[in-house]
């Protein structure tokens, strides 16, 4: 029903309209930005609400599809074999679509976005930059889960690191230039190795000859559409599967098995580094201490997704085969940083570092749901990524407001605060039994879809994994409780330093994401219904 | 042998290098008429003109002479050819000279450049040289035009003599210029020795019929060969010369020597490799594929070891000259990835990036003179706090800077990755990937200077007035890379539909 | 091809080798510049004796010379300038000495 | 036959009383806990309209499945409420216990400024419990599970600026998670061998008398969803965090840790018991579970000096009884079972608010340092009698029958468990006795003025008294009502003279040697102490089970995660640091070269020259390698 509007392009581009209001207030006025930032962020909010929920459930593939030529880089064609083609052409086009996953994914980034936009209240220095930073950023995410093409999808993916590296460098804590620097050169090596697997896909799998019936002219096209490269890799008779010659000299266009496994390796590497992998997680632990917590909402809410998010689209829709053969060693990657991010956050002394391990502790469940390779995995992992985007949010949400009040998350140096900060202790109480997978949040529905999916290919990983869930337990608690319960340390007493509550744009957030939390905890099918066909197509391959 | 002869008529394929020769002789006699007080700077506007006047008539040639099936105009036995290759290449080598010489006005003060006419009218000549290399067909005229880009490069790099670091540089330049001159000199004498003329297509010929026993000449001549110009390339073995010289010079002079000199001595290694050296040998001694895979060697070699030295350097020049030897490597790269069955594009991809190359190299050296001006000295910390001091030069400089790491929407971002396009597409893996990993590790170096720029904030506060003729240069290339980030579509359409193989490459 | 030809590269090669060894080990600027001068001569020898006894004997070869010849003089002319403007500043043409810029 | 249609309504009354608590808690001071009672008050009535209404013959279950939860690929998990005979009996239990305590919290914790949130969290665990109790398959029963588990971490912790009400809080949550995550597997695995993939406890039924699961499925099944059991009952190696869990207010210690939450382990063994009945290795292990922690708690307790303790340890071995009942697996014994559930609901839950009326008037939990309260508690030392005479098992009271009954069944199908229950019966009259004389006779053995409880208090406390003593009467062997109720259809009891008087011999022993010890004073009170004081600071220090999980669990786990934390930051870290310090290094080689001398520039050309042509032609005419 809304195939007439471009809501996609609409939806990617509405923080312009935020950053030509930004551009426009003087640097003095830091009230007006602020509410311009946070009007432009709603305004986003209330198109992906639109978007999300005028989404077809039992439509198979892409939805609100558009499709706009951009880059045709012509290719020479003096080659004898080659001028006979009327045009030999790689073909980039602007073409975004969305389905139940990246629908889901996309809302939770305008919803997320929205929030960090309130919580980012607490910026102190260069409001006009930080705004503008904040809605290019937005624009990157959108157009990350949004976007059809390779070509498109990497710019989109490469153009969120700028934006970052200021929003961190600037307005980070005290060691914020190392961290900045750590985000961008990881970060970048990331999307370096991703940018080399999608350039074998396109040169292999990405080459069709479109034109319908022989008597048109030839056309030779190399193209990054997801969609091409999904029926060339899924026919047979393409150019990718076939082995003997057809172009007179060897077929270039072969995808060997080999090959292929080397690129679903190389998609889990760079794809491994963006949602942390246990190897490669080290930068965003200095992420998570270093930025500020509102540039921390949307990294660890969002950033981390998209991760996760292009391991199922590239990885397991476009070579099922590979994601099988690999499927066991993505579900011990997975144990591990379950395990590895929960012990390692019963130890810490600080509470953001705590929630930084936990952060990998979550995205490992999302690992095992990928692992599982049957439906129920799948959802479970989406799942997971929704409803965690959720929770670390409302958690850096808190840590946000409390540092703006004591400056300091180290457990010993805080304490009592239910007494002085009766709301936000309870919030921060809501935000860890949600993290911890209590029942009736979304923490819960995510983690048993996926021991479930699991559970059924792999019940030993299945089982070691569950006991990653009692330590989880353990680490809130401790991090939770040390903060909350106990006594006011002395230094907030007695130099009168009132520790009032949330103000009302701090609360307004809070009480938005956990009713969200409740709301997928209470009736999950409101976000499993959209996901369904988006993942069953996924593995309609291979029988998932 | 009929007898070649240079018509009156074949004058007018000529127009713009005649239009250089005649510029460069009546602006010295000006120069040499003018009393001392009337203003040097006007001689550096003759100087643009002159290039636009030459450039103008290089789009008429490339109008002109084309057609689907016209055939390249060449004189005197293939030793000068006025095909879409070299018109091409002259429009990269004179808007990279015209913005050169926009962007030095203000900047030649009497104390270190005493002859300031000289300054400027010295350009034309460099581009004529650039402008022989590129549209030859024979070994002679190939190293005239050479020789003449390189002599008057190293006068350019002379020409501060109050200043002892410049002279040292100099030296340095003519020195090492020389011995590089003598080894290309000596492969030559070899290629001309094996195949008996000098005349690249019938070199080739006669190459490809070569009896075995002398493969081993071959093999020297195109090492001497490339020992001359890698060094001219400034890439890895023969890079050492780049810091100091590049540092010694005044920052256009520099600009010129790392973007038009660099070019068009890729340009000359691009001919002569595809020209004469293309499946030379057979499958006993295959040549052919050692070459190309020097060239890759070279170019890894130079993406490696460029990046790695700039990770720690504070003198913007030197570490400009660093992310020149890096830059090199990637330019090297499309030479590296041969044909392919379904991949032809190498000039294409070369060019593009180039193009990409020349704007955002010229625009951070613009932005350093501005900046440097002002601060007295030319270490990265000159670039503190740039965000408040001038916010429209450090907007400039960090699209230069995204182009330079190589980030989406900029040119140089488009530039790597359609190389990246043609290496994956022959298969060559090892080669884009180190590409790619070089081009990150370089974000490190790059992103200091952002970081200089937005993330001091003690710098002194006053307001950075920039020069018009700086701010300007900063603004047409900081443009230009977005355009060609965003609309790569008619550049690249327009090239391939002038640019063809057989009939503007092939000799 | 014959021996004497041989012998003609034998000793251009020689000659080539002893220009580039004074170039790069000599102390004194102006030694470093005529060596830079012989190595340019021993190519002119060779393109003779190509010209001559090379497998495909043409005159190509010696106008190729008189080209060289041209250019190494205007080259020494130029070197021998900026020598000297660096000797007026620096009082010394001691090669080792120019080292003001490091790494 | 329609009040049973709308016995959803019970939990809906607690959860509204909950969300106008906590939305208007501030503001409204007084009223609020009228609220709460209000609604405990009508989930009780609605509970007993419905009980009344089942007490007919043949009653048919009732199920309603209408909402769709979440649908994963081709199957959907359902949720909604089921009602039969054993749900009704929790659910009379439950409220009726849940109208009690919040009548008494309004004495108990009057003077506590944050009254509302208290019972807000109260009405919030009964919303649960009863959610538990009418959940109809495993996932939502689950769901409830944890909540009951998520109120009982808040309201132990309720007095959070205590650090051992935060500790035991935690260790609460802890404790029964690990039983929890036991529970969770149980049900993975359910789901995915059950017919149609449905967690109905109707269909688990009959797939287990179908034998459509096959036996080691069932037996992995079975002990798994004992493991969770065990964690919430507190059974042997999960029961350390109930005797902690007496941080909380004290009417908390009566509804959740003696009446309810405790319980619904046995429940859910209960509610499962096809899945045991199939499996006789699940079921030997939940006798020998239930039988040992019987005695190791009943002798613990012995030795306890802290009022609330001892009935925690005392709540901790009866149920260990109600295990040992359903372990030993015949239909009589599963009633017999529920029958002491039934009535150890009503005498522990008078038993400690009993406690907390003794703690309220002087404001001590040692009872070491009680004495002679008898004469000015009067309403509360006849009540706690009563409670203690019941607990102990003598004749007319109702914890004789039900503690009889399992005896019996215990005595016909495991010998050997009969003789350690008798023994741990004896204790328990034992350790009852020793309470009530140390804390109700004797004189007074500190300073203490004590002063009966308000009306308020001691209210409840008579209610809980008058069914200690009838609720034994709806199970004895006369009449087998409960058993036909319970399962419709007559459970072939078969009395047993000589059980009765051994258990009456063996209660009635326990009391006596406790009134001569503690009683009369005829051999000092630390007589016990002096004779066998290892054994005693055995008992005392509770087996030293705390330090051996302290020590044997908790510390290593926090080494491994030091050990962790140093690999993470030398080792990861350092890799990283190696591959840049390699790049580094590769820029710092190539910037010595760059020394500034003229020749050395092209010295590196001419070399780099060299080693190109050798090692790419060179290979060519050397063959090298």
């Amino acid at each position: 029903m809304l195939d007439n509007i471009p809501i996609l392009t609409l939806l990617t581009f509405s923080p312009l309209l935020g950053i030509i209001a930004v551009l426009l207030i003087p640097k003095e006025m830091g009230h007006w930005l602020k509410t311009a930032a946070i009007v432009s962020t709603l305004v986003s909010l209330v198109l992906a609400g639109w978007m999300f929920i005028g989404l077809d459930h039992d439509l198979e593939g892409m939805q609100y599809e558009e499709k706009a030529t951009w880059i045709e880089i012509a290719l020479n064609q003096e080659a004898p074999n080659l001028n006979a083609a009327e045009k030999l052409i790689y073909q980039f086009n602007y073409s975004l679509g969305a389905d139940g996953l990246s629908g889901a994914l996309a809302f939770l980034t305008a919803l997320i976005s929205s929030m960090a936009a309130f919580a980012s209240v607490h910026i102190k220095k260069r409001w006009k930059t930080f705004y503008l930073w904040f809605l290019i950023l937005q624009i990157g995410m959108f157009g990350v889960f949004l976007s059809r093409d390779l070509f498109l999808f990497f710019l989109f993916f490469e153009a969120t690191l700028i934006p970052m590296f200021f929003l961190i460098g600037i307005w980070g804590f005290s060691d914020r230039e190392k961290a900045a620097n750590k985000f961008l050169i990881y970060n970048g090596i990331g999307s370096a190795i991703m940018l080399i697997a999608f350039l074998m896909l396109i040169n292999t799998a990405g080459f069709s000859t479109p034109q319908e019936d022989p008597t048109q002219p030839l056309q030779l096209i190399y193209s990054g559409d997801v969609g091409t490269i999904y029926q060339n890799l899924q026919d047979p008779g393409s150019y990718a599967n076939v082995h003997h010659d057809r172009v007179g000299t060897a077929n270039p266009f072969y995808m060997g098995l080999a090959m292929k496994e080397w690129i679903f390796l190389m998609l889990l590497i760079a794809f491994g580094i963006k949602l942390p992998i246990f190897p490669f997680h080290t930068w965003m632990l200095k992420v998570h201490i270093e930025a500020p917590p509102s540039v921390v909402m949307i990294h660890s809410g969002i950033l981390l997704k998209m991760g996760a998010y292009g391991l199922l689209r590239f990885g397991v829709e476009l070579l099922p085969e590979q994601a099988q053969t690999f499927a066991l060693l993505i579900g011990i990657v997975g144990v591990v940083n379950i395990l590895y991010g929960a012990v390692l956050a019963l130890v810490q002394k600080e509470f953001r570092l705590i929630l930084a391990y936990s952060s990998i502790s979550h995205m490992g469940i999302v690992l095992l749901g990928i692992a599982a390779l049957n439906v129920t995995g799948l959802q479970g992992a989406a799942f997971q990524l929704v409803s965690h985007g959720l929770i670390s949010a409302l958690l850096f949400l808190i840590v946000g407001s409390i540092i703006e009040r004591t400056n300091t998350t180290e457990l010993n140096r805080l304490g009592g605060l239910a007494k002085a900060m009766p709301f936000m202790s309870g919030m921060l109480l809501v935000g860890g039994l949600a993290s911890l997978g209590l029942p009736g949040m979304s923490g819960f529905v995510s983690e048993f879809l996926a021991f479930l999916g699991l559970f059924e290919t792999m019940p030993v990983l299945a089982i070691v994994g569950a006991l990653g869930i009692i330590i989880t337990a353990v680490y809130v608690l401790r991090g939770v409780l040390a903060i909350t319960y106990g006594q006011l340390p002395e230094k907030f007493q007695e130099d009168g330093t009132v520790l009032r509550d949330a103000r009302l744009t701090e609360a307004i957030p809070m009480i938005v994401l956990t009713a969200f939390i409740v709301l997928l905890g209470i009736y999950p099918s409101v976000l499993s219904e959209p996901l369904h066909h988006a993942l069953s197509s996924m593995l309609a391959r291979i029988g998932g | 042998m009929q007898m070649m002869q240079l018509a009156f008529a074949d004058l007018r394929y000529l127009g713009p290098e005649l239009t250089l020769v005649i510029a460069a002789i009546l602006l010295s006699l000006l120069d040499l008429v003018v009393p001392r007080r009337f203003n040097r700077s006007w001689l550096g506007g003759l100087t643009l003109l002159s290039l636009a006047v030459s450039a103008v008539f290089v789009v008429i040639a490339m109008r002109m002479y084309n057609g689907a099936d016209a055939e390249a105009i060449q004189l005197l036995a293939q030793s000068y050819r006025v095909d879409d290759f070299g018109n091409l290449l002259k429009l990269f080598i004179l808007t990279g000279t015209f913005l050169t010489v926009l962007m030095s006005f203000g900047t030649v003060k009497d104390e270190d450049i005493p002859h300031q006419g000289e300054y400027y009218y010295l350009f034309l000549p460099a581009a004529l040289g650039a402008m022989v290399m590129v549209s030859s067909g024979d070994l002679i005229t190939l190293f005239v035009g050479l020789e003449l880009l390189s002599i008057t490069s190293y006068i350019m790099v002379g020409l501060k003599k109050n200043d002892q670091k410049s002279n040292e540089s100099a030296f340095k330049y003519v020195v090492l210029g020389g011995i590089s001159t003598a080894f290309i000199l000596y492969g030559m004498s070899f290629l001309y020795g094996v195949t008996g003329t000098t005349n690249m297509a019938a070199m080739n010929a006669e190459l490809r019929f070569i009896d075995p026993s002398m493969s081993g000449l071959v093999y020297m001549s195109f090492f001497l060969m490339l020992a001359g110009f890698a060094f001219k390339i400034a890439s890895a073995p023969f890079h050492a010369w780049a810091p100091d010289v590049y540092q010694g010079a005044h920052t256009p002079v520099t600009a010129f020597l790392a973007v038009v000199s660099k070019g068009a001595a890729l340009a000359l290694l691009f001919r002569i490799l595809y020209n004469v050296y293309f499946n030379v040998g057979d499958s006993d001694t295959p040549i052919h594929d050692d070459l190309f895979l020097i060239i890759a060697i070279i170019a890894a070699a130079s993406m490696i070891l460029g990046n790695a030295m700039a990770l720690k350097q504070h003198n913007m020049k030197r570490l400009l000259a660093y992310s020149g030897i890096a830059n090199a490597g990637y330019l090297l790269v499309p030479l590296a990835a041969e044909f392919g069955p379904m991949h032809y594009s190498n000039f294409t991809e070369l060019y593009y990036y180039l193009a990409a190359y020349l704007f955002m190299n010229i625009g951070a050296f613009a932005a350093l003179i501005a900046v440097s001006r002002s601060a007295g000295h030319e270490e990265m910390s000159a670039f503190d706090g740039l965000y408040y001091r001038n916010p429209a030069l450090a907007a400039g400089m960090v699209i230069l800077v995204l182009s330079l790491a190589g980030l989406p929407i900029t040119g140089g971002f488009f530039g790597k990755f359609y190389i990246l396009l043609g290496t994956v597409a022959v298969a060559k893996y090892w080669l884009a990937a180190i590409m790619i990993i070089t081009s990150v590790i370089s974000f490190y170096y790059y992103f200091g200077i952002i970081r200089q720029m937005f993330m001091r904030s003690h710098a002194p506060s006053e307001r950075l007035h920039a020069g018009w003729a700086q701010q300007l240069t900063v603004w047409i290339c900081a443009g230009a890379t977005i355009l060609m980030g965003i609309f790569p579509k008619p550049i690249i359409g327009y090239i391939e539909q002038i640019f063809h193989l057989t009939v503007d490459f092939f000799i | 091809m014959d021996n004497i030809a041989n012998s003609y590269f034998l000793l251009a090669a020689i000659l080539f080798c002893v220009g580039l060894y004074g170039a790069l080990s000599k102390r004194n600027a102006v030694i470093v510049l005529l060596s830079v001068e012989l190595m340019l001569n021993a190519v002119n020898l060779n393109l003779i004796a190509f010209a001559k006894y090379g497998p495909v004997p043409s005159i190509t070869g010696q106008i190729f010379s008189l080209f060289t010849i041209t250019v190494a003089a205007a080259e020494a002319a130029i070197g021998i300038a900026i020598l000297i403007a660096l000797y007026r500043n620096k009082g010394t043409t001691d090669v080792l000495e120019m080292n003001a810029m490091k790494k | 036959m329609e009040f049973t249609h709308y016995a959803w309504l019970i939990p809906v009354f607690p959860l509204l009383a909950f969300l106008v608590l906590t939305a208007l808690g501030r503001q409204m001071k007084g009223i609020a806990t009228g609220f709460s009672i209000l609604a405990a008050a009508a989930a009780f009535i609605m509970a007993v309209l419905v009980f009344t209404e089942r007490l007919g013959e043949n009653v048919v279950d009732y199920t309603w499945d209408g909402f769709k939860w979440i649908g994963i690929g081709d199957f959907a998990i359902q949720m909604g409420y089921e009602v039969n005979n054993l749900n009704t009996l929790m659910l009379v239990i439950v409220t009726l216990v849940s109208l009690l305590v919040n009548v008494y919290s309004l004495g108990y914790m009057k003077d506590d400024e944050r009254i509302n949130t208290f019972f807000a969290y109260v009405s919030l665990f009964t919303f649960s419990m009863l959610g538990l109790v009418l959940s109809i398959n495993l996932v939502q029963f689950f769901i409830f599970w944890e909540l009951v588990g998520v109120c009982s971490f808040l309201l132990v912790g309720f007095w959070y600026t205590k650090p051992a009400a935060r500790a035991a809080a935690k260790k609460a949550f802890i404790v029964t998670r690990i039983g929890d995550v036991g529970l969770f597997i149980g049900m993975l695995l359910l789901f995915w061998n059950m017919p149609g993939n449905s967690l109905e406890f109707s269909a688990i039924h009959n797939a287990a008398h179908t034998g459509a699961l096959s036996a080691n499925v069932i037996t992995a099944a079975a002990i798994l969803v004992f493991i969770g059991a065990v964690g919430k009952s507190g059974q042997f190696p999960l029961h350390t965090w109930l005797p902690d869990a007496m941080e909380g207010p004290t009417p908390i210690s009566a509804l959740i840790h003696a009446a309810t939450m405790v319980a619904a382990g046995v429940y859910l063994v209960a509610r499962t018991f096809p899945l045991f009945e199939e499996s006789q290795a699940a079921l030997t292990t939940v006798a020998i579970v239930g039988g040992f922690t019987a005695i190791f708690a009943a002798t613990i307790a012995l030795a306890q000096n802290d009022i609330k303790r001892i009935l925690a340890y005392s709540t901790v071995s009866q149920l260990g009884y109600m295990m040992l009942a359903m372990g030993i697996g015949t239909m009589s014994s599963y009633t017999a079972g529920m029958f002491h559930l039934y009535t150890h609901a009503f005498f522990k839950a008078l038993l400690f608010l009993g406690a907390g009326s003794v703690i309220h008037a002087v404001n001590e939990q040692d009872i070491r340092k009680m004495g002679g309260l008898g004469s000015k508690m009067k309403i509360t030392m006849i009540t706690f009698a009563i409670g203690t005479l019941a607990l102990s098992g003598i004749v007319p009271f109702a914890g004789f029958w039900s503690k009889d009954a399992i005896l019996t069944e215990a005595y016909h199908n495991v010998p050997v468990l009969f003789w350690v229950a008798l023994v741990a019966a004896f204790f328990t009259a034992l350790y009852m006795a020793r309470l009530f004389f140390l804390v109700f006779t004797g004189k007074p053995r500190s300073d203490m003025h004590p002063h009966e409880s308000p009306a308020v208090m001691t209210l409840p406390l008579l209610v809980l008294a008058v069914l200690a003593i009838i609720a034994g009467f709806v199970y004895f062997p006369g009449n087998a009502w409960f058993g036909e109720w319970l399962l419709g259809e007559s459970p072939g009891e078969h009395a047993d003279m000589t059980v009765m008087i051994l258990s009456t011999v063996a209660g009635v022993g326990g009391l006596l040697i406790g009134w001569l010890l503690y009683g009369r004073r005829t051999f000092t009170e630390d007589w016990v102490e002096a004779r066998a004081l290892p054994a005693y600071q055995l008992l005392n220090r509770k087996y030293y089970i705390d330090e051996l999980y302290d020590n044997g669990v908790v510390k290593p786990l926090r080494g491994i995660g030091y050990l962790l934390d140093w690999f993470d930051r030398y080792i990861v870290d350092g890799a990283v640091k190696v591959l840049s310090g390699v790049m580094t290094g590769t820029g710092r080689i190539g910037l010595r070269m760059q020394n500034g001398q003229l020749q050395a520039y092209g010295l590196i050309g001419v070399v780099g020259l060299l080693i190109l042509i050798v090692a790419v032609v060179g290979r060519r005419y050397f063959h090298v390698g």
